[in-house]
C-alpha cells in the first residue's frame, strides 16, 4: 500500500497518502526535475532568466521554440518541465496580464502576476478530474513599487521569491554553483555571464546561441522614471523585460 | 469585452437596466456621455501615414476637455484615431491594442494594420452602432502603410487619404484640393495641419490644438499638439483673493505625518 | 427634468502647487424639495485619494460601497495602496463594464501621486457617466452645476496656487456656481490635500 | 442618450420613416453670448461676432451689439433674424420719439419700449435676449435685462446668449460683494472699468470667439465702440490655414 | 395620500404613518398599520405602491429577524438602514422593483441615541433629525424647520416652546409637534389622510400611542 | 372696438386676435399713438392691446412648442418659473411678503426679480408663474386704475381692481398666458386680499400663499398666523414664511421683500437677503427674534448643535 511512489494514493490526485502527501504533485516535481536546466539570478541593476533549448533532433526548426517567453513588458517567465504545460500557462499569464491593465491602466506588477500564476497552479492540485501543471517557473519582472523582483513557482502552486535559483535536471548543482558565485552586488552584465557560466556546468553538448535562451530586466534610471509615463503621453511604458537577440547571446558566449 | 474585472465575469453588465428603463419610462432624461464632435484625418505619403486630430472633447454644447488626446495607441506602428462617444473610442481601441499586443505574442511577428482593422470591425459591428466609435485607423506594417476608416456600424473604408468627425468636410476640402500621391514627409505633415486647422477653425464641434502622428517603417512619431492656434492668452487681471475672503463654519485638519516619540521603558532588553 | 436633476449636486476639484482640493455642495433633493443638507458627496479612499460621485443619490451610496469594496481588495491583494492614476483607470473601467446601463453618476477625483523620488505630485481627473476619463492639468467638474463650475474656474483658476490661496478659489468658484444653479447648493465642503496634512472646511455658503 | 456626430450633424439629411409631423418652426439657435456690467458712470456692453447654426458658423462677424442713442446700447442675442429685425424696430420707434420730442428717449423709458414691444408678440415671440445698457438721466449707469416676452429689470450686471451660465456666476463673483466676508468696496470707476472689459474678453471659453465689437458707454465721452477689438483678435481668422494656402 | 412622518427628540424617535388604504378613489380600509417592528429598537414606516410596500415590509422584517436569530444580536439602526437600503438598490435592478419609500427608525442601545433614516423607493438614503414622505412633507417640513430656543420669546403668539421640532424635546413635547404637523397636513392638503397611526421607539423598545 | 363692452367681455379677446392676425401685415404696432410719448402704451391707454399671433391652425399649441420649458425641456424659449408668494390680511393690515428667485431649467437666471409690482401707492401685486404676463398686465392694471380714479373721483376698490385684472387674463383662458397674483390693497372695506390667476379664477382671502415654495410658507404661516397679530409680529410671521419656502425649495430664495398695507397705503419695510436670514437673522428690525433663523440640527449634524442656545 504504502508502497515508494504513493501506491494507491498515486492516481488520485485529490487524496492525500497516509505520509501527509499529495502524490501526483511529487510526481509533477519529478516531470520538471527531467526538463531542462533553468535559472535566474537577480543583479543589483536588474534579472537575467536563462535555459537551454536543447532539441532531440538536428531535424527540428529551432527558430519556433520559445522557452522564455515575454508576458508583458515588464515581466518574463522561463520554465523547466513539460513544454505543452507551459504554453498553457503563458497564455494565461498573458491574458490576465491584459485583464490587468484594462481595469487598472497598467500591467500587473510581478508579484500580482506571480500569484495569479501560482493560483492556476494550484487550483490543478484540488481540482476533480485535472492533473498539475508538469512545469516550474521562474518569473523575472520590474515593478514601480518592489523593483526587480524573481519568482519561482512550482507545480503545486508554491512561490517564493529569490536572489537567484535553478529548476530542472540540473538544479541541485546549479544552485549550488549559484551559492557559491552570487553576491548582492553582482551587476546585470556579471549575472548574465554567471548565468551562462551555470549552465556550462553539465551542459551536454555546444552552448550557441542557438542552444541558449536569455531574458533580462532592466530597470530605468532614475531620469527615465521622474519623466514619469515612460514612452510619452500615450501611455505605453518602456519595455523593461526583453529576450536577448541570437546575436547577443552569441556575443556574450564569445566573451 | 470591456474589462474583465477579478471580481466578476469579464463583458458588458446589464444589472442596472432595468432600472434604468424604468427611470427613462418615467419621463426622466438621460445625461449626455462626454462626445468628440472632432475632426480626425490621415493620409499616405511617401514613406508612411500621417494621421491627425483634432483635442477638443464636448458634453452637449459645453468643451469638456480642451487639450484630449484622440490619436491611441494600437501597437508600436499602428494608431488609431476616434471620433464619436469618447469613452467607446477610448475603451474600443485600448481593447483592441491589447488583443493586439496579445496577437503579436503568440505569432511573434509584428501584427499587421488589417488585422486590427478586422478586429475592430467585427467588434463595432457585433454592437450594431451601439458603440458610438468611427474611427481612422492608420499604420505601416511588413505589407506596406494602410489606411482605413471604420463606421460605427462595421463598415470600413481603405483610402489614401481620410477623414472622419464633425469637421471632415472642412478636412476634407483641404484634401481633396491638395493631397498628391508620394509627397513629403513634411508636405504632408503640413497637409494635415491644414486639413485639422480647417476643421478645428471651422467645425464648432472640433477645436483647440492639432495633433499628428507619423508612421514610417522604422519610427513613429508622435507630435502631441504640434499647433496650438487656439493657446489662451495671459490674463489681464490677477484674480487671487485675499486669504479669510471665504466664510466657513468649521474645519478639520487631519495630519498624514505621523509622528512617533519612542521611549525607553524600563531595562534595556538584553540582546547579547 | 434630467436624471442628475433628481437629487442634484456638483463636485469641483482643483489642482494647485504640491496640492489638490476638491469641494462638493451638501444638498440632497427629491427634485425641488431639499431632503438633507448633509448629504457627503466625496469619499476618503485612501490617505491622498478623494473620489466625488455627483449624481443619482442612491448610485453615489452604491458606488461608493463598490469602490471602497474594490480598493480595499486591491489594498489586500497587492498589499500597497492603490495610486490615483490606477484608482482613475479602476472607476473608468468599472463605469464602463455599465456601457449599456449606466450608474448617474460622474465622478471626479482628486489626489497626490507619488513620484518616484519619494515627492507628491498633484492629481486630478473626471470621468463621464461610462467612464471616458478626464486627465486635467487645472481643473474638473461635474454635477448639475456643471457648466457654472467650468465658466467661474476658468476665470478664478491661476497655476501654483499655495494651498490657502487654492481653498479661496476653490471656495469662491463652488459657491458662486451653486447660487446659480437651483439643484445644488444647500452648504459646501472643501477638501484640501497636502503631502502633510488635509485641511476639512464646511463653508458659509448659502442655504437657499 | 448618445450622439455620434461623427457625421457632419447640420446636413439634415432626413431618412424617410413614414409620414413625419412636420412643426411650424420659425425660430434656430445662431448661439452667441453677450453681457452688459454697470458701473456708477458707466456701463459695458459686450457681445462676441460669431454668427453660428448647429456645428457650422455662418459668419465671424455679424454684431450683436448696437447703438440705439448717444446714451443707449442695446445687445441682442438668439435667433439672429429676429434679433436683427427686433433692433430696427426699437431704433424705428427711438426716431420717431426724437421727431416728436426733440430728445433721445431716455434709457428708462427705452427698457419699457422694449417691454411693451416684446409682449405684443407674447403669442408668437421674438426669440431674442436682450440686455439693454447705458446710462440714465441722472448720469448712473444701467443695465436692464430681458426675456423673449417682455419681463425685465435692472441690474449690476448680466450675460445672456449660449454661455450665460457660465458667465453669469463668475459676473456675480467678480461684480459683487455680496460673497466675501469682509466687505470689499466696490473698485474704483477706472479700476472696474478696465476690470468689465478683461472680464467680458476671458470669459469666452473655447466654445466663443473673444470679444469682437465692445462698447464703452459713459457719461463723458459717450458711446465708444471697438475700442479694444485691434488688441484682442488673435483667433479672428485662422492664420493657419491661410497661410498654408 | 399617503403620509408618514418621523421625528427624533431626546432620546426616542416617533414614527407616525396614516392608516387608508385607498385602491382608485376609494378608502378600502382606514385602519392599516403601516409600521412595522423590525427589531426590538427599530420601526419601519413604509409607503408606495400598494402590494410592494407589505412584501418589502415583510421581506425586511423577516431578514432582520433572521440576522438576530442567527447572530443572537440584532442590528444596530445604521446597519439595518444600510441593509435595507441596499435590498432596495439592488431590487430596483430586477424585473419587479419594489417601489417603497421608508422612513427608519431606531434606538441606537450601543450609543444611547435616536436614529432615524430616510430611504426612498431608489435607494436614495440620508440620516435625518425628521423625516417626511408623501405629499404631507411639503407642508410638514418647513414647520419643523426650525429649533426654537426659550429666550428667542418675545411674542407668545408667534414663538412658544416645543412647537417645532427640538432634539432635546421631551416625549409629550415631541408628541405636540407631530400633532401640529398632522393638523397642517389636514389643513392644507386636498386629500389628507384622517387617522395616522403613531408609534414609539425608545430604550424601552417599541410601542403604540394614541394621539 | 373701445367700447366698455367690448373692454370688459370676456370673448372679445379671441376675436381681437382675428383681427390682429389679419392685421399682421401691416403690423399692428405701429399705431398713430406710438409716435407720441406713450411709449409702449399707446396702444393700450386706449383700449384692450392687440397682439401678433403666428399664421398657423392653433396658435396656442404652437407657443407651448416653443416656450413651455415644463412640457419639454429642450424648447428654446425658457420663460422663468418658480417662486413663492404670500399674502396676509391681519388687524394690522395686509402683509405682502415674496421671494425673488427665477430660474429657467435648474439656471437661476436672477436672485433680484420685483415679485410684488406696485400697481398705485394703494395697490400691490405679486407675481407668481409668467415673470412678462404679470409685470404687463399688472401695469396696464395701474394705467385703468388711474383712469378710473380720473373717471369717477374715487379709488378704485381692490375688488373692481381684481376683477378687472381678472377679467383681462380670462379674455386669453387657453392660449398660455401663465399668472398666480395677489392683489392686495387698502379701500374703503379696509384691508383686501384677491387672488387672481390666468385660469380667470378670483378668491377672496385673508391668507394666501402662491407659487412651487407656497406649500413650505404655509406650513409656517397657518402656525403662527391670527388675527390679532402686532404689526411687528406680522412683518416677522412674512419674513419667516418667505424664508422657509426659499430655505426648502430649489425655485426659491435669494431674498425676500417685504410690504406692508395699511390704511394710507402700502409701505416697503424691506429686503432681506435669506442668507442672511439663515446666519444672523433679519437684523435690528422690529419682531426680529435677533437670532439667524437656520436650524443648526438638520443644517449641519446633530452633535454640532449649540447647546447654550438650546438653554
Amino acid at each position: 500500500m504504502a508502497s515508494a511512489d504513493g501506491g494507491a494514493y498515486s492516481f488520485s490526485l485529490t487524496t492525500f497518502s497516509p505520509s501527509g502527501k499529495l502524490v501526483q504533485i511529487e510526481h509533477a516535481l519529478a516531470a520538471v526535475s527531467a526538463g531542462t536546466t533553468s535559472l535566474g539570478i537577480k543583479a543589483s541593476n536588474g534579472i537575467v532568466i536563462a535555459t537551454e533549448k536543447k532539441t532531440s533532433s538536428i531535424l527540428i526548426d529551432d527558430s519556433m521554440l520559445d522557452k522564455v517567453a515575454v508576458v508583458c513588458p515588464n515581466i518574463g517567465i522561463v520554465y523547466s518541465g513539460m513544454g505543452p504545460d507551459f504554453r498553457v500557462l503563458i497564455a494565461k499569464a498573458r491574458k490576465s496580464a491584459q485583464a490587468y491593465w484594462k481595469i487598472y491602466g497598467e500591467y500587473p506588477p510581478t508579484r500580482v502576476l506571480t500569484q495569479e500564476l501560482a493560483t492556476v497552479m494550484q487550483q490543478a492540485t484540488q481540482s476533480g478530474g485535472v492533473r498539475p501543471y508538469g512545469v516550474s517557473l521562474l518569473v523575472a519582472g520590474w515593478d514601480i513599487n518592489r523593483g526587480p523582483s524573481l519568482y519561482q513557482v512550482d507545480p503545486s502552486g508554491s512561490f517564493w521569491a529569490w536572489k537567484a535559483s535553478a529548476i530542472g535536471k540540473n538544479m541541485v548543482n546549479a544552485k549550488t554553483f549559484l551559492e557559491k558565485r552570487y553576491n548582492d552586488d553582482i551587476s546585470l552584465e556579471d549575472a548574465i555571464h554567471t548565468a551562462l557560466l551555470t549552465l556550462k556546468e553539465g551542459f551536454e553538448g555546444q552552448m550557441t546561441e542557438k542552444t541558449i535562451e536569455i531574458g533580462i530586466v532592466t530597470v530605468p534610471s532614475a531620469a527615465e522614471l521622474e519623466e514619469g509615463k515612460i514612452g510619452g503621453e500615450t501611455g505605453r511604458p518602456k519595455p523593461t523585460f526583453r529576450k536577448l537577440t541570437e546575436e547577443e547571446v552569441r556575443d556574450y558566449l564569445a566573451l | 469585452m470591456a474589462s474583465a474585472s477579478p471580481f466578476s465575469p469579464p463583458g458588458f453588465k446589464f444589472t442596472n437596466q432595468v432600472r434604468n428603463d424604468f427611470l427613462s419610462n418615467k419621463g426622466v432624461k438621460l445625461p449626455k456621455a462626454t462626445s468628440t464632435g472632432t475632426t480626425i484625418v490621415g493620409c499616405l505619403f511617401r514613406d508612411g501615414i500621417v494621421l491627425g486630430a483634432d483635442t477638443r472633447a464636448t458634453e452637449g454644447d459645453i468643451v469638456a476637455d480642451k487639450n484630449c488626446e484622440k490619436i491611441h495607441y494600437i501597437t508600436e506602428s499602428i494608431r488609431c484615431c476616434g471620433a464619436g462617444t469618447a469613452a467607446d473610442t477610448e475603451f474600443t481601441t485600448a481593447l483592441i491594442s491589447s488583443n493586439m499586443e496579445l496577437h503579436g505574442l503568440t505569432t511573434g511577428r509584428k501584427p499587421r494594420v488589417v488585422t486590427a482593422m478586422t478586429m475592430l470591425k467585427q467588434m463595432l459591428f457585433r454592437y450594431q452602432g451601439h458603440i458610438g466609435a468611427a474611427l481612422v485607423l492608420g499604420g505601416v506594417d511588413s505589407t506596406g502603410p494602410h489606411l482605413f476608416t471604420i463606421h460605427p456600424h462595421g463598415s470600413t473604408d481603405k483610402l489614401p487619404y481620410v477623414t472622419m468627425g464633425s469637421g471632415s468636410l472642412a478636412a476634407m476640402a483641404i484634401f481633396e484640393s491638395d493631397w498628391r500621391p508620394d509627397m513629403s514627409r513634411d508636405d504632408a505633415l503640413a497637409l494635415v495641419k491644414a486639413a485639422i486647422s480647417a476643421g478645428i477653425f471651422n467645425d464648432l464641434g472640433s477645436g483647440s490644438n492639432v495633433d499628428a502622428c507619423i508612421i514610417t517603417a522604422d519610427s513613429t512619431e508622435m507630435l502631441r499638439n504640434v499647433v496650438t492656434p487656439n493657446e489662451r492668452e495671459v490674463k489681464e487681471l490677477n484674480y487671487k483673493f485675499r486669504r479669510g475672503t471665504t466664510a466657513w463654519k468649521s474645519e478639520n485638519i487631519r495630519s498624514l505625518v505621523v509622528t512617533e516619540e519612542v521611549r525607553r521603558v524600563g531595562d534595556e532588553m538584553d540582546t547579547s | 427634468m434630467s436624471i442628475m436633476e433628481n437629487n442634484g449636486g456638483s463636485v469641483i476639484a482643483m489642482v494647485g502647487k504640491e496640492c489638490v482640493a476638491i469641494a462638493c455642495d451638501l444638498r440632497l433633493g427629491n427634485q425641488a424639495l431639499g431632503v438633507s443638507s448633509d448629504f457627503q458627496k466625496i469619499f476618503p479612499v485612501t490617505d491622498r485619494i478623494f473620489l466625488g460621485l455627483p449624481g443619482l443619490g442612491t448610485d453615489v451610496t452604491t458606488l461608493k460601497e463598490l469602490f471602497r469594496f474594490r480598493v480595499n481588495m486591491y489594498t489586500i491583494k497587492e498589499e500597497r495602496e492603490i495610486e490615483p492614476e490606477t484608482f482613475a483607470h479602476l472607476v473608468s473601467s468599472t463605469l464602463y463594464e455599465h456601457r449599456f446601463g449606466p450608474y448617474f453618476i460622474e465622478p471626479v477625483m482628486a489626489g497626490l501621486s507619488k513620484t518616484p523620488s519619494g515627492g507628491f505630485k498633484p492629481f486630478i481627473a473626471a470621468t463621464d457617466l461610462i467612464g471616458c476619463l478626464n486627465f486635467a492639468k487645472d481643473f474638473v467638474v461635474a454635477g448639475t452645476a456643471s457648466s457654472k463650475l467650468f465658466g467661474v474656474a476658468e476665470g478664478l483658476w491661476e497655476p501654483d496656487l499655495e494651498p490657502e490661496d487654492l481653498f479661496e478659489t476653490i471656495s469662491q468658484t463652488i459657491m458662486n456656481a451653486v447660487d446659480r444653479d437651483a439643484y445644488s447648493g444647500w452648504g459646501c465642503i472643501v477638501h484640501v490635500i497636502t503631502k502633510d496634512q488635509i485641511v476639512t472646511r464646511t463653508l458659509k455658503a448659502r442655504m437657499d | 442618450m448618445l450622439s455620434v456626430p461623427h457625421q457632419q450633424p447640420n446636413l439634415h439629411v432626413q431618412q424617410a420613416h413614414g409620414p413625419q409631423q412636420r412643426h411650424f418652426n420659425p425660430y434656430t439657435e445662431n448661439g452667441g453670448t453677450i453681457l452688459a456690467i454697470a458701473g456708477k458712470d458707466f456701463s459695458v456692453i459686450a457681445g462676441d461676432t460669431r454668427q453660428s447654426e448647429g456645428y457650422s458658423i455662418q459668419t465671424r462677424y455679424a454684431p450683436k451689439v448696437f447703438r440705439l442713442t448717444d446714451r443707449a446700447v442695446l445687445a441682442v442675442n438668439g435667433f439672429a433674424a429676429d434679433g436683427n429685425m427686433f433692433v430696427k424696430k426699437v431704433r424705428q420707434r427711438l426716431e420717431w420719439y426724437r421727431h416728436a420730442h426733440a430728445k433721445d428717449m431716455p434709457l428708462r423709458a427705452i427698457a419699457r419700449l422694449i417691454q411693451t414691444m416684446l409682449y405684443a408678440r407674447r403669442f408668437f415671440p421674438f426669440y431674442v435676449y436682450n440686455i439693454l445698457g447705458g446710462i440714465e438721466e441722472d448720469g448712473t449707469g444701467a443695465v436692464y435685462s430681458f426675456d423673449p416676452v417682455g419681463s425685465y429689470e435692472r441690474e449690476a450686471c448680466r450675460a445672456a446668449g449660449a454661455a450665460q451660465s457660465l458667465v453669469q456666476p463668475f459676473l456675480d463673483n467678480q461684480a459683487s460683494t455680496a460673497k466675501f466676508s469682509t466687505s470689499r468696496t466696490i473698485p474704483l470707476t477706472e479700476e472696474l472699468r478696465s476690470l468689465s472689459f478683461s472680464l467680458s474678453a476671458e470669459l469666452f471659453l473655447s466654445g466663443c470667439y473673444p470679444i469682437g465689437n465692445q462698447t464703452l458707454v459713459s457719461s463723458r465721452p459717450t458711446v465708444q465702440t471697438n475700442p479694444y477689438q485691434s488688441a484682442r483678435q488673435p483667433r479672428m481668422d485662422n492664420a493657419i490655414y491661410h497661410k498654408w494656402r | 395620500m399617503e403620509t408618514s412622518f418621523a421625528i427624533t427628540g431626546k432620546g426616542y424617535v416617533i414614527v407616525a404613518a396614516d392608516t387608508t388604504a385607498a385602491r382608485s378613489i376609494v378608502k378600502m380600509k382606514t385602519d392599516e398599520d403601516k409600521i412595522k417592528a423590525l427589531g426590538p429598537h427599530l420601526l419601519m414606516a413604509y409607503s408606495g405602491e400598494p402590494g410592494d410596500t407589505v412584501q418589502f415590509a415583510e421581506y425586511v422584517e423577516r431578514n432582520i429577524r433572521l440576522y438576530q436569530i442567527r447572530h443572537h444580536y440584532s442590528l444596530r439602526p445604521s446597519a439595518a438602514a444600510s441593509w435595507v437600503r441596499r435590498s432596495l438598490a439592488e431590487s430596483l435592478r430586477s424585473r419587479h422593483p419594489y417601489s417603497v419609500n421608508l422612513l427608519l427608525g431606531g434606538y441606537d442601545e450601543a450609543s444611547d441615541e435616536p436614529k432615524l433614516y430616510w430611504i426612498d423607493y431608489l435607494g436614495t438614503m440620508t440620516e435625518v433629525p425628521f423625516g417626511a414622505h408623501g405629499y404631507g412633507s411639503y407642508f410638514a417640513l418647513s414647520l419643523l424647520d426650525r429649533c426654537v430656543k426659550k429666550y428667542l420669546v418675545i411674542s407668545g403668539a408667534l414663538i412658544c416652546h416645543s412647537r417645532y421640532h427640538n432634539p432635546d424635546a421631551t416625549l409629550e413635547e415631541g408628541i405636540e409637534t407631530l400633532k401640529r404637523c398632522i393638523d397642517e397636513v389636514a389643513k392644507r392638503l386636498i386629500v389628507s389622510p384622517s387617522k395616522y397611526k403613531v408609534k414609539i421607539v425608545d430604550k424601552d423598545g417599541v410601542r403604540e400611542i394614541e394621539l | 372696438m373701445n367700447t366698455f363692452a367690448d373692454r370688459f367681455s370676456t370673448s372679445t379677446a379671441a376675436g381681437e386676435l382675428r383681427r390682429a392676425k389679419a392685421l399682421l401685415e401691416d403690423d399692428a404696432e405701429f399705431s398713430e399713438a406710438s409716435w407720441g410719448s406713450e411709449a409702449g402704451f399707446g396702444t393700450l391707454a386706449k383700449g384692450v392691446p392687440t397682439f401678433s399671433v403666428p399664421a398657423v391652425p392653433s396658435p396656442s399649441a404652437f407657443l407651448r412648442l416653443h416656450t413651455d420649458d415644463h412640457a419639454d425641456p429642450n424648447c428654446r424659449i425658457k420663460i422663468q418659473h418658480g417662486t413663492t408668494t404670500l399674502a396676509f390680511r391681519f388687524k394690522g393690515g395686509v402683509i405682502v411678503a415674496v421671494d425673488s428667485r427665477a430660474t429657467a431649467g435648474s439656471y437661476i437666471a436672477s436672485g433680484t426679480v420685483k415679485k410684488v409690482i406696485e400697481i398705485n401707492p394703494y395697490l400691490l401685486g405679486t407675481m407668481a408663474g409668467g415673470a412678462a404676463d404679470c409685470q404687463y398686465w399688472e401695469t396696464y392694471l395701474g394705467i385703468h386704475c388711474r383712469l378710473h380714479e380720473l373717471r369717477n373721483r374715487e379709488r378704485i376698490s381692490v375688488s373692481a381692481a381684481s376683477k378687472y385684472l381678472s377679467n383681462l387674463v380670462y379674455g386669453y383662458k387657453g392660449m398660455g398666458l401663465s399668472m398666480g397674483t395677489m392683489i392686495c390693497g387698502w379701500d374703503k372695506t379696509g384691508p383686501a386680499i384677491f387672488y387672481v390667476d390666468s385660469d380667470g379664477t378670483r378668491l377672496k382671502g385673508d391668507l394666501f400663499s402662491v407659487g412651487s415654495g407656497s406649500t413650505f410658507a404655509y406650513g409656517v404661516l397657518d402656525q403662527g398666523y391670527h388675527w390679532d397679530l402686532s404689526d411687528e409680529e406680522a412683518q416677522e410671521l412674512g419674513r419667516r414664511s418667505i424664508y422657509a419656502a426659499g430655505h426648502r425649495d430649489a425655485f426659491s430664495g435669494n431674498s425676500c421683500n417685504l410690504y406692508h398695507v395699511k390704511e394710507d397705503g402700502w409701505r416697503f419695510i424691506g429686503n432681506y437677503d435669506i442668507s442672511k436670514l439663515h446666519y444672523e437673522g433679519p437684523g435690528d428690525v422690529p419682531g426680529s427674534a435677533g437670532k439667524g433663523y437656520g436650524y443648526d440640527i438638520r443644517v449641519q449634524s446633530r452633535n454640532a448643535v449649540d447647546v447654550t442656545a438650546e438653554a
